[in-house]
């Protein structure tokens, strides 16, 4: 009788691509949870939205290729993809936005590169992008955080939560600017008196009520993560490392031309959700070490260099984007030393 | 306790050894055939020296080691050789190779050792023998022949000896037990080697802190002896070579280099076990112990089976349900290859026979694409990054394959573990391995044939140029020997003086000397003698008119007649006066016209000759650079070119010599034409003397008889046969390639000869 | 004629500068916004385009070749004024809109591609036609952009004609998805413009692959190995 | 002159692109001269792509003139030894797209092979020697010739001149030295999906299998 054929080595470490991928999701759990509290069932449609979304775009184009649809969909990279889009987006958007969010992210930036494994750019950043520049209506409506709602109004019911979504059918008084609108739109306020006077800074703790809870909340789920070795500390703490670096130079005490601190760059926006589950993204991100790490600083500073001085309140999404061209000019002249060698990359021709 | 490194990387499979290191080592009962692979090492295969039908005892040498890197192959037990054939090997081909079949007679009767109680007394190299005799080859996985590696370059010190006793491999505890059990043997082993290594500073044994037992044993026999054991914290691959070489001294081997070339040697625990046995008892490498594991089988210990037993034997024997394996890995899980067939025999790098069940060894799952999650880089040894790589290998890239160091990879497996997308990485750098060196010996071959291709083709061309050259040569040679000939023709005749080739001369010379024809002074001497004779003929005539008008006036008849005789004698003598006066004239103007062909050889000749050495220097020049730049270029032709340079060498020498030779001709034969114009001899130069010799001679032969002419001919001829004799015999001593000519010569010479005698006896 | 048959499949079709040749990107991308502004550059470019072709080709055994291409970057230049001064005078809406790329055509690469490759090598007729094509091919490519920009981007078609044919064109606007449709602006960006010729060239290329397919599966056999010559000369 | 100048532009404009047409002509007429490159580098380099089997099935007596050819302006997959590798390197080499292989040249072999005489059927007229590209066949007048097999290079030129038919071409046998490990079933990239359906399927069998 013969046996198989088959290249060592025959042992292997349990779990899969597929696996990771749970994790990761697994991973967003507390940040949906804290989402939904403050901001109401929005995110919630959001993500059962996207989802099917990218499943059915994932779907439908794996049996354009012919290839075999459950395999691929077992990898659970475009349920991933769908969570972060999900998570981007705010709640609450209509649900044309989200369909065609999911098809520039499912479509153009995975499937036409080769699937996942081939895509230069995150999927869920790209088709969050194509949506802020088409639509920046819809795509700066932000809620409020519940602790800053007026007297009397209460986070919206599922009910009027798909109104909202399907039928564009508006809830009144709803929307409220984001921390990070806030600072921007500051021209004459104190950081301390910015704070003290608005709702959404004085209902909150560090940065801004509800999203620095929202931040807390990515940050449990992204140390879950490495505790989980799903991804090495690099890219992450050095996001943070260069944000915060950047946040402390330009600090300047707080006058009315600050650009905020260190803390409230690090718990606002989408920072903890980027440096965690967007940086992290390997495809796109560079492989080595070394390469992780100039890779997270220099997301880390275009996110504060866009805030501060580019033209909308949060980054993380273009920052990504832009790393994800440098990051295969990043993997070039960051190649390890291979042992019994004498220096890094030897030949640069 | 020594400081102990880390190296990059490193797995942690589960170690799955307990299962078989809770028991000694057992022995199995004897296989009914033993197949003994010829090429059980790296290196070329040995060459059989038995026959089929001779009996073989115990420890017999039946294959020889062909060269250097290559190790003797002995007889496991006493028996019978049944065959050499091709059976399947353990390869991960399942290839078939040249194999010697033994059939056991189960006498176990050991062939004479020699044992020897003090290896101290003995020559290193001495020793070196009978590690190489024993067939003792790197018993850890690869195979590498022992005593190579204990035998370095006399500039490479080696400063430490390392033996592995790491067996980082799951599954495997063929060196754990081994150490356990023969700790002293093994110390011994070490100590053994350094001696052979000129006592290395550091002599360590390098093993993992899974197994307790073999290190406390281990310690305690290394007590008092300048052996270190060194513990280190269990990871996959710290085994691998350049690993344990990291991880107890802190330096990395050069990529591309030997561990000798930083002085350290490495040796596999197994193997100085077996330099022990050889050297103190003369045993040869004919069994080992190897690890028999997996879910599939009843009994999983170790075990030291004859080098030869089939696999099968061995699993029946441990009670293997065949039916729940999928496959069966000679080796680890990480490193081990499977073999296709149950009848691969063991060989010197059988270090375990896993035979795992479905459940414990499930099959691979299909590949997912890669998601760069760089897991592979974290666990990679090396400090490759196989992403990149398997991304390079997938699009046969192998330029930049080799840029990322692809044959750094020691394939360990340590990616594909942990790969999350359970892609066969090694394979991908196995295959791409192979891939680039077939590639490479390919490079080198077209390389070899463009070179063989372009030589052709330059041959083929100078062949057809020298054929061209020797066309026209034969054109010109043959145009300037009728020229040389007419010359010859024109100059010899009158004077006999030796001249060269100009074609306007030997034109004007053959004209002018064209009435001379006949020898001259025979002409001359005919011509007078035809006067005198004429001239008494008329004196007589005259002489008997008188008488007869004296005595008898009357008889007018008779003076009529005497009278007309008288004129006829008168006519005759005048015409001889005449024809003796146009010839003088004649000879006088064949005189002046040589006069004249000496001055113009004088100057032309040597003309000639002055331009022919400057046109040939300037060949040489250019010939000589042709060659130096072949030479540096190293071209094949350089030998042809060297060749051409001393030829034209050469004959700038010849035309260098004639042309002194012709200048000192000239002066003299100026001279010559000088005295010639003053009418007559002063100092008489050589070339004077040639032309006196040459009138003498004519004046002598034309006054010479037939039989004196002859006689003179022969001698001459007897002198020139004789000078020829002497060139080719020359000739043939030097074996000139002018001989055949020489010899047709003399051949032609002697014939003359013979007809000159016989002419000579006739006349006489 | 069968030169002329592939002058103009390979100006439309085969060699379309837009698609094939990916020459002239910088006005493909940026003026292709709306079907008006991609006509008007479009009938631009062909202008200059024959029009260069044509003086190329009256010019090609005058010009040495060491001044080949100032040469050629001359007569471009000096038909772009042209059509630059025509524009001005005609569709002065339009020049403003397209602004500098009007201008630009002088370095369009197409034009001074054709002209090197072709009209330096063809007498007139031929040249002429060349141009026309492949102008022609290039009008096309950019229209079609500019239509699938301008429906998706804005909802319209066929919006603004008026600045290039005139008042009686103000009728031809066309709303394609009704008074509601919000805009797509990335469409209207340059991404858009990438991602249009993207599948455009994805278009040809997939047609061009039916089409092969097909002409492969009717194809004679050729005869194997039939080129070879001997290496080793004469063999005796 | 100014005033002429500034009043009829046409005649400036005129005269400013002469003088300038005037000035870089001459540059870069002067430039051409000056700067003209001997030889041709790139012939070399595809010379050292080629296999140099030295066959003739390219049309060229050789590789090198083959090499010449595609400086020309020859296509490169002309060659069948070479075969896709040597045309993706050329093509790597020139910047241009990698064509298939033209068949009319011959068709690419997946196995190497060397020629073997028959020795004992040789009848030693050195007709194959003088075949030979690479002076790879050993032999002399009526003795029996052999073939040198690490330096034949395969290309079957000795095989029709022999007159009695006894080299044969035999592939190259790979022992178990010889033997490597084969590349992983095709992954699933992009590039993968143009294979036609049948070999598609056959990979998604084996995924169904596994």
């Amino acid at each position: 009788m013969a046996f198989i054929k088959i290249t060592s080595p025959h042992a292997h470490k349990p779990g899969n691509t597929g696996s990771v991928m749970q994790t990761v999701l697994l991973a967003t759990l507390p940040g949906i949870a804290v989402l939904t509290a403050f901001f109401g069932p929005g995110t919630l449609v959001n993500i059962l939205l996207t989802s099917l979304f990218c499943l059915a775009f994932e779907a439908a184009f794996l049996a354009l290729r012919k290839k075999r649809i459950a395999f691929y969909l077992k990898d659970y990279s475009a349920l991933v993809t769908a969570f972060l889009l999900a998570l981007a987006l705010p709640p609450y958007a209509p649900w044309w936005l989200i369909a065609t969010g999911s098809l520039f992210a499912i479509v153009i930036a995975k499937q036409l590169y080769g699937g996942l494994g081939y895509n230069p750019f995150n999927p869920a950043m790209v088709g969050y992008i194509v949506l802020l520049i088409s639509f920046p209506l819809e795509m700066s409506s932000w809620p409020a955080a519940s602790p800053t709602l007026s007297d009397g109004a209460q986070l919206p019911g599922i009910i009027a939560t798909l109104q909202q979504v399907f039928l564009g059918v508006p809830i009144d008084g709803y929307t409220g600017a984001t921390p990070l609108d806030l600072l921007k739109q500051n021209q004459s306020q104190l950081i301390s008196d910015l704070y003290a006077n608005t709702s959404a800074f004085n209902q909150g703790r560090w940065a801004g009520a509800g999203w620095e809870w929202v931040n807390l909340a990515f940050l449990g789920g992204g140390i879950f993560l490495l505790y989980k070795k799903i991804f090495t500390w690099h890219a992450p703490i050095a996001m943070l490392a260069s944000l915060g670096l950047l946040a402390a130079l330009f600090y300047d005490g707080g006058s009315s031309t600050s650009s905020g601190s260190p803390l409230f760059h690090w718990l606002s926006g989408a920072t903890m959700l980027g440096a965690f589950f967007i940086v992290t993204d390997p495809v796109t991100s560079a492989v080595s070490v070394r390469g992780r790490l100039i890779y997270g600083a220099l997301v880390g500073a275009l996110v504060f260099i866009i805030r501060v001085w580019g033209n909308y309140p949060d980054a993380m999404a273009f920052a990504v984007l832009l790393m994800n061209f440098a990051a295969p000019f990043i993997d070039y002249y960051t190649k390890p030393r291979t042992y019994g060698h004498k220096s890094g990359p030897k030949s640069q021709a | 306790m020594r400081k102990v490194w880390d190296i990059h990387g490193g797995v942690h499979p589960p170690e799955s050894k307990t299962q078989s290191n809770h028991c000694a080592i057992a022995s199995i009962e004897l296989a009914e055939e033993l197949v003994l692979p010829l090429s059980q090492h790296i290196g070329a295969p040995s060459t059989a020296v038995v026959t089929v039908g001779d009996r073989v005892l115990k420890g017999q040498l039946i294959a020889e080691a062909q060269g250097l890197i290559s190790a003797p192959i002995h007889a496991s037990t006493s028996g019978t050789v049944t065959a050499i054939e091709q059976r399947p090997i353990a390869h991960p081909s399942g290839m078939t190779a040249d194999c010697i079949v033994l059939k056991p007679d189960g006498l176990e009767e050991w062939i004479e050792i020699d044992a020897c109680n003090d290896y101290k007394a003995l020559e290193k190299t001495e020793i070196l023998a009978k590690i190489r005799g024993a067939g003792i080859s790197g018993m850890g996985g690869a195979g590498f022949p022992a005593a190579v590696k204990l035998n370095p370059r006399p500039n490479q010190k080696i400063t430490t000896l390392i033996l592995n006793g790491t067996e980082c491999e799951p599954y495997i505890t063929a060196d754990d037990m081994l150490m356990r059990e023969h700790a002293n043997e093994i110390i011994a082993g070490a100590l053994l080697l350094a001696h052979l290594l000129d006592n290395p500073s550091e002599i360590l044994v390098g093993i993992e802190d899974n197994k307790p037992e073999a290190i406390a044993t281990m310690q305690a026999a290394a007590e008092n002896t300048a052996v270190e054991i060194v513990v280190f914290p269990t990871k996959y691959p710290s085994g691998g070579e350049k690993q344990l070489i990291e991880i107890v001294t802190g330096k990395q081997v050069p990529s591309g280099a030997l561990p000798a070339s930083i002085g350290i040697v490495v040796q596999n625990v197994g193997s100085a076990f077996a330099a022990w046995r050889a050297v103190r008892f003369g045993e040869p490498l004919i069994s080992r112990v190897t690890t028999v594991v997996g879910e599939s089988l009843a009994l999983q210990r170790n075990i030291e089976v004859p080098l030869g037993t089939p696999i099968q034997h061995i699993l029946q024997q441990h009670g293997w349900q065949q039916e729940n394996a999928a496959r069966l890995i000679i080796g680890g899980p990480m490193m081990g290859y499977t073999v296709e067939s149950p009848l691969v025999p063991v060989v010197k790098t059988t270090n375990c026979i896993l035979a795992p069940s479905r459940q414990e060894v499930p099959e691979q799952p299909p590949a997912q694409p890669c998601i760069r999650c760089g897991m592979c880089a974290e666990a990679c040894p090396a400090s490759l990054l196989p992403q990149q790589l398997f991304w390079f290998a997938q699009s046969e890239n192998y330029e930049k394959l080799r840029e990322h160091d692809l044959f750094d990879c020691i394939e360990c497996g340590a990616c594909s573990y942990v790969c999350p997308s359970n892609i066969p990485l090694v394979q991908y750098y196995r295959a791409s391995k192979s891939e680039i060196r077939i590639i490479d010996a390919d490079k080198q071959k077209s390389d070899r044939a463009r070179v063989r291709f372009e030589a052709r083709k330059a041959r083929i061309e100078q062949a057809e140029a020298e054929k061209e050259a020797k066309r026209v040569a034969r054109k010109i040679a043959a145009e300037q020997a009728k020229r040389l000939a007419d010359e010859k023709k024109a100059l010899a005749g009158p004077q006999g003086t030796a001249t060269t080739t100009s074609s306007e001369l030997a034109d004007k010379a053959s004209t002018a000397a064209k009435p001379t024809d006949v020898d001259p002074a025979t002409e001359l001497a005919k011509l007078e003698r035809a006067l005198s004779s004429a001239q008494s003929r008329q004196e007589r005539a005259t002489a008997s008119l008188t008488d007869m008008q004296r005595e008898d006036p009357d008889n007018t008849a008779r003076i009529e007649s005497l009278q007309a005789r008288l004129k006829q004698a008168q006519l005759k003598v005048n015409e001889a006066e005449q024809k003796l006066g146009s010839f003088k004239a004649a000879q006088n103007s064949v005189v002046a016209t040589e006069t004249i062909i000496k001055q113009k050889l004088t100057s032309s000749p040597l003309e000639q000759l002055q331009k022919s050495v400057d046109t040939i220097g300037k060949r040489l020049t250019t010939a000589r650079q042709k060659l130096a730049e072949a030479e540096a270029a190293g071209t094949p032709t350089v030998e042809a070119l060297r060749q051409g340079v001393a030829k034209l060498q050469q004959k700038l020498d010849t035309s260098e010599r004639e042309l002194v030779e012709a200048k000192a001709a000239t002066s003299t034969a100026s001279e010559v034409a000088t005295e010639v114009n003053s009418d007559h001899n002063k100092t008489l130069s050589a070339a004077d003397i040639a032309i006196e010799k040459a009138k003498a001679k004519a004046a002598a032969q034309a006054n010479m008889s037939d039989t004196e002419k002859r006689a003179a001919q022969l001698t001459s001829l007897q002198s020139r046969l004789t000078k020829a004799r002497e060139r080719l015999a020359k000739a043939e001593a030097e074996n000139n390639e002018n001989i055949d000519a020489f010899r047709i010569g003399v051949e032609k010479l002697e014939v003359k000869l013979a007809e000159a005698k016989e002419d000579v006896k006739e006349k006489a | 004629m069968s030169q002329y048959k592939e002058i103009v499949s390979n100006g439309l079709w085969k060699n379309n500068p837009a698609l094939v040749q990916l020459l002239g990107l910088c006005p493909l991308l940026a003026v292709t916004g709306s079907v008006v502004n991609a006509l008007g550059l479009g009938l631009a470019t062909m202008l200059v385009l024959v029009g260069s072709n044509i003086a190329v080709s009256l010019i090609r055994n005058a010009v040495s070749d060491a001044v080949r291409l100032p040469a050629f970057v001359m007569i471009i230049a000096a038909f772009t004024t042209c059509t630059e001064l025509l524009m001005q005078a005609f569709t002065f809406e339009l020049y403003q809109i397209l602004g500098i790329f009007i201008p630009l055509i002088v370095t369009n690469c197409a034009i001074l591609g054709r002209a090197d490759a072709f009209a330096s090598k063809n007498s007139i007729l031929p040249s002429a036609i060349d141009g026309l094509m492949m102008g022609m091919g290039f009008l096309c490519v950019l229209v079609a952009i500019g239509a699938i920009r301008e429906s998706i981007g804005s909802g319209t078609l066929f919006n603004n004609m008026q600045l290039l044919f005139g008042e009686s064109a103000r009728g031809w606007s066309i709303q394609l998805f009704g008074e509601g449709y919000r805009g797509f602006l990335v469409a209207v960006l340059p991404p858009g413009a990438f991602l249009v010729a993207g599948m455009l060239i994805a278009l040809k290329n997939s047609i061009d692959s039916h089409l092969q397919a097909r002409a492969a599966a009717n194809k004679v056999k050729l005869e194997k190995g039939s080129k070879r010559v001997r290496t080793t000369g004469q063999v005796a | 002159m100014i005033e002429l100048f500034t009043e009829q532009p046409i005649i400036s404009a005129l005269i400013a692109l002469g003088g300038l047409a005037a000035v870089f002509g001459a540059v870069l007429g002067f430039a051409a001269i000056k700067f003209k490159v001997e030889g041709d580098p790139l012939v070399e380099q595809i010379d050292e792509l080629l296999p140099q089997t030295q066959c003739g099935q390219c049309g060229y007596p050789g590789c090198r003139p083959y090499a010449q050819a595609i400086v020309d302006g020859d296509p490169i997959n002309k060659c069948p030894p070479g075969g896709h590798t040597t045309i993706a390197a050329l093509a790597n080499l020139l910047d241009v797209e990698a064509p298939a292989l033209d068949e009319e040249h011959g068709e690419e072999s997946e196995v190497k092979k060397v020629a073997y005489i028959r020795e004992d059927e040789c009848i030693g007229c050195t007709k194959c020697i003088q075949a030979c590209p690479v002076d790879a066949i050993l032999g002399a007048a009526k003795q029996m010739h052999t073939v040198i097999v690490s330096e034949c290079t395969g290309c079957d030129l000795c095989v029709e001149p022999c007159p009695v038919d006894c080299i044969d071409m035999l592939p190259i046998e790979t022992g178990i030295a010889g033997w490597k490990w084969d590349m992983p079933a095709p992954a699933h990239i992009i590039a993968s999906d143009k294979i036609p359906h049948s070999a598609d399927a056959s990979t998604t069998k084996q995924e169904d299998a596994a």
